[in-house]
């Protein structure tokens, strides 16, 4: 137990780290998610079943989501603005 | 020109300095540019500029080449290493870890653990603490969820009279275009939705017998009617899930919950009989006020996380 | 077990009321919801002038437990002189600015938005509420994010992407503020094992009598001091306030700089006095907090000066007028506490006037607020720029009305403690006072200048019956303010001394 | 100075994760990214208050058959505040992302210097 603890701990460290240094959003939230999933198995460590069950579905689960819906907006408003963008500059 | 680059790094730096590393206040910089003498700046600008064509990523300005430099991530660097040392001074001053002569494991935890069962009818305790004797954080918390719905429709329907137009073709668009046909995702959400959403009525009605709640389970029915969403067109769901159905779901949950813990407290407060039976604990009709809570704000969390979703996938509702 | 009379059942009726009426207000139409709004501040002043009137005449505060248990276990309200008379203070500005605003309310906010506007400014008032009379901690916090989130939402309101900018530099700040609100807010859960105020306050002196965990304590009142800080916009820490200020409507920033900054500083004291304490150890907090006080005092003044803009002068005002009362607060003596509170009231109500009506010139002069377009305005709007001059006054300083009490009341309490702080407090009060005047009037005089253009035709005269009753009525507060100062101060005593 | 941290792994950890997502709330320059630093802040905290609930050897704050005795169970009530903040913060974070989808959508861009830029320039 104690070794899974570490390991898990270190995961989330390197997790938030490797989310600080990449560029790609995308990644990055992924990479974020993949933390919150870790903490989840964390809280059930820590004896809090609730906690787990609502950090997989609320904190990595939907919140996650919502960034990828986020990141999906953006990428097509990018890819449809990106033309009258460079109009724009040109002008 | 070395002073002139000494100026403009100065200038940037007092930018920074200014707002904590976001944008300057415009005023401030309108008094930076003015103080720097028209011609050279310009000069020096459009030089920029073409250094910067090079290095592909970097935006049309002369301020943002200072945002990537070396010592601006040194400075994030340092700022997070100084935070994590004074707190881990402080952690370590403070009390063990998993020992049981800390103050917090005091009275409390002996109160809830004796007291909940008989009080509430509640076998999880979590779930009695957070909707009967923290009740009242509980239902600001759920508040929050609404006004974050409320504050991001009033961001998406911001609009001038022209982009209204470009919005409405937008939303158009994404209808035109969404997946028809994903053969995959649509037999997989055929198959799992049913299953997700009676996993999230589960966990919302043993919210008060075992880990979950409405929230937890909330949260899942949001992410299964998600799923649906986008395996099938916008007109399937819009079948039984539109706006309308959101709005009144949604108040009408609120309503209840916010009467139900007003009477709640009203008659806790005023030591009267509140007329509403525990039943026996460990039953799944049992607790009270509990196990409608529980459908109640698992009801909100649903429709707010499908609403959200739709809203930013959708830029509306 | 006593059982509780009346009125006591006050503060949860508001509560509930304005989050029920936040739901209702969702679904009805924009007309039917402006009258919800109103209907809804006004009866949440009502109520609060009700418990104020009780608890001064019972003289002690009550406790009122939300569930059949209270402290330790369950949330609790606790009201009693101080908690009444700034909620009644937060009460009436909402409602005189919601008045204030109703015209241009419709101009700016599209109908389709007003019902979504309505509950979220019926959630604010449940925060305010809920803010102002909580005796618990993690309560607080929740209720800040709601706040936080509401004052997003008004700054939204309007139509321009120099808003949205405005409302995300507000967010990030403040989630800031939050983050390290919630982290002290846990460091002493865990140390002190209790979330409600008087248990907080009975731990940390048992804890400190004992001298254990002496650092981690002084960094979570430390982080949470900080967190509210830059919520309330002390100097450093007020990027966000003058775009977030100036660019929203004029209920909008009315209500944000009176009552949404106050909100936290008023839950600060309640930290100070309930939790820490008034001894060796507050004071350690309280000297850093009297550092960027001191400073915040002129630098916010020296930026106003600079503006070219009426609004943005106004609001960075506000940064120099919140490092007063955090002075007040750094002075860490009962009278400093009984100054700050008062320079809250005296504030308020002379920011939200000048809010209300250099937007109502603003508009005049084409909405357009430099300085050269706004002479000549008083003429086309006589009483908004009355109104304006009397806020002006009142900040400056000038004797009958509340600014001059509140700046009286702070000397003295500095000099009653004495030593350097009392000369750094007198010296500070000198050159902001100079300073004020240099802005201020220089402002108030603009707008009765003549026009450059003597050819421009007078615009036809609006008739706004709500926003005259508005500004008439805010105008009194301030000349009540300045009369009745000592007895409104020995009601605040009185308050301060049901705290403990 | 260390000694007993090591011993207080998950206190650690809670507080490396609120300085990394605190440094990148305030000083990274892409609204997204200053977004999951916020919400990896608030996971630090979380960590650190639910941490300092468990108690070595004791259950899970739900009645176990015939085990009445206080002593068994962990601090129920962090788990509880936990639970709020958790949904409070996937509310702010649904609010920021609101925010940064208009002005994406407006100035087409995510880094916060250069809507300011262009907002200063749209305003001349």
């Amino acid at each position: 137990m104690e070794a899974l603890n570490i390991i898990l701990l270190l995961f989330m460290i390197v997790c938030a780290v490797a989310v600080a240094a990449t560029r790609n959003l995308l990644a990055a939230v992924i990479t974020f998610m993949a933390q919150g999933l870790a903490m989840s198995v964390v809280w059930i460590l820590l004896q809090s079943p609730d906690l787990a069950i609502t950090e997989a579905a609320v904190g990595a689960g939907v919140s996650s989501i919502l960034m990828f819906a986020a990141l999906k907006k953006i990428h097509a408003i990018r890819e449809k603005g990106e033309a009258e963008d460079d109009e724009k500059a040109e002008e | 020109m070395m002073k002139k680059q000494k100026n403009d790094r100065f200038a940037s730096f007092l930018d920074w300095l200014e707002n904590g590393g976001n944008a300057l206040d415009e005023e401030m910089q309108d008094a930076l540019r003015e103080e720097e003498p028209e011609a050279p700046g310009k000069q020096k600008r459009e030089k920029k500029k073409k250094s910067s064509d090079k290095t592909a990523d970097i935006a049309k300005k002369p301020r943002k080449a200072y945002a990537d430099s070396w010592w601006y991530r040194l400075l994030a660097f340092a700022v997070a290493a100084a935070l994590i040392w004074l707190l881990m001074e402080a952690v370590d001053r403070m009390p063990r870890f998993g020992a049981a002569d800390t103050l917090m494991d005091s009275e409390l935890t002996e109160f809830y653990v004796e007291h909940t069962k008989e009080e509430t009818g509640a076998m999880n305790i979590v779930t009695g603490i957070i909707l009967n004797y923290r009740g009242f954080d509980t239902l600001g918390e759920t508040h929050v969820l609404f006004i974050a719905v409320c504050t991001v429709l009033l961001m998406l329907s911001i609009y001038g009279e022209q982009d209204e137009k470009k919005r409405l073709a937008q939303g158009a668009l994404e209808r035109y275009f969404e997946p028809h046909h994903d053969v995959i995702l649509q037999s997989a959400a055929r198959l799992l939705t049913p299953l997700i959403l009676i996993f999230g009525l589960y966990i919302i009605a043993n919210g008060h017998l075992s880990p979950g709640g409405g929230f937890s389970g909330g949260a899942v029915l949001g992410a299964g009617l998600i799923l649906y969403q986008n395996a099938f067109e916008y007109r399937k769901i819009e079948k039984f899930f539109t706006y309308k159905t959101f709005k009144w779901v949604s108040v009408c949950s609120l309503l209840f919950y916010s009467l139900a813990k007003g009477y709640h407290f009203f008659t806790g407060a005023n030591h009267l009989d509140s007329h509403i039976s525990i039943g026996t604990p460990g039953n799944i009709l049992s607790g009270g006020l509990l196990l409608p809570l529980n459908f109640v704000v698992g009801c909100v969390v649903a429709c707010t996380m499908y609403a959200l979703f739709t809203m930013f996938r959708k830029g509306e509702f | 077990m006593m059982t509780m009379v009346w009125w006591q059942n006050l503060p949860l009726f508001m509560i509930v009321g304005a989050l029920v009426c936040a739901a209702v207000c969702s679904v009805l139409k924009a007309k039917a919801a402006r009258a919800v709004m109103a209907a809804l501040s006004f009866l949440e002043c009502c109520g609060m002038g009700v418990l104020l009137y009780f608890t001064l005449t019972k003289n002690e505060s009550f406790v009122f437990a939300m569930g059949e248990i209270g402290a330790p276990f369950g949330n609790e309200l606790r009201v009693g002189a101080a908690e009444a008379l700034v909620g009644l203070l937060f009460a009436v500005i909402m409602f005189l600015s919601l008045l204030g605003g109703w015209k241009q309310f419709s101009l700016d906010i599209a109908p389709n938005r007003a019902t979504l506007y309505g509950s979220v400014f019926c959630l604010l008032t449940a925060a305010m509420c809920a803010m102002t009379f909580t005796n618990d901690l993690f309560t607080a916090y929740v209720f800040i994010e709601i706040s936080t989130i509401a004052a997003c939402a008004l700054i939204l309101s309007r139509n321009w992407g120099r808003t949205m900018f405005a409302a995300t530099r507000y967010m990030i700040m403040n989630l800031l503020g939050s983050g390290l609100f919630l982290l002290g807010l846990s460091m002493l859960y865990c140390l002190t094992g209790h979330l409600l105020f008087p248990q907080l306050g009975a731990g940390v002196k048992e804890l400190l009598a004992a001298n254990r965990y002496p650092m981690p304590l002084y960094l979570s009142f430390l982080l949470m001091t900080l967190g509210v800080a830059i919520k309330s916009a002390l100097y450093p820490f007020h990027t966000w306030l003058p775009s977030a200020y100036s660019t929203s409507t004029a209920t909008s920033s009315a209500i944000l700089s009176s009552v949404v900054s106050k909100m936290y500083i008023f839950l600060l004291v309640k930290i100070f006095f309930r939790a820490a304490g008034t001894d060796v150890f507050a004071r350690r907090i309280e000297d850093v907090l009297f550092l960027y006080a001191m400073v915040g005092v002129i630098a916010g003044s020296v930026y106003a000066i600079v503006q070219r803009r009426m609004m943005r002068m106004i609001a960075y005002s506000s940064v120099a007028q919140i490092g007063y009362i955090f002075l007040g607060i750094a002075l860490g003596t009962e009278a400093g506490f009984a100054a700050a509170l008062f320079h809250i009231l005296a504030h308020s109500a002379a920011k939200s006037m000048l809010f209300l009506a250099g937007n109502k010139l603003r508009s005049a002069a084409d909405g357009q607020d430099t300085f050269p377009a706004l002479r000549g305005t008083a003429k086309k709007e006589p009483l908004a720029a009355l109104a304006f001059l009397v806020g002006a006054l009142s900040l400056v300083g000038v004797p009958v009305l509340g600014g001059f009490a509140s700046k009286v009341f702070l000397a003295k309490a500095a000099v009653e403690l004495g030593g350097w702080r009392m000369v750094v407090v007198l010296a500070d009060l000198l050159v902001s006072t100079a300073l004020n005047v240099g802005y201020l009037l220089r402002c108030a005089l603009t707008l009765y200048r003549p026009a450059e253009d003597t050819e421009a035709r007078p615009a036809p005269k609006t008739r706004d019956a709500a926003f005259a009753f508005a500004m008439i009525v805010l105008i009194l507060m301030n000349l009540g303010l300045g009369v009745f100062g000592a007895p409104v101060l020995d009601w605040i005593q009185r308050g301060i001394a049901m705290f403990v | 100075m260390l000694g007993r941290v090591f011993t207080h792994l998950d206190g650690l950890t809670a507080v490396a994760l609120f300085g990394i997502g605190f440094a990148l709330l305030l000083l990274d320059k892409n609204l997204m990214k200053k977004i999951i630093g916020f919400s990896m802040m608030d996971s630090g905290i979380y960590l650190f208050l639910a941490s300092y609930g468990y108690i070595e050897g004791r259950l899970a704050p739900i009645y176990a058959e015939g085990i009445s005795d206080p002593a068994a169970y962990v601090n129920p009530l962090p788990a509880g505040l936990v639970l709020t903040g958790i949904v409070v913060g996937v509310s702010v974070t649904a609010v920021m992302l609101g925010l940064t989808v208009r002005l994406y959508e407006r100035y087409h861009s995510l880094d916060i210097d250069e809507i300011a830029e262009k907002i200063r320039r749209e305003g001349k």
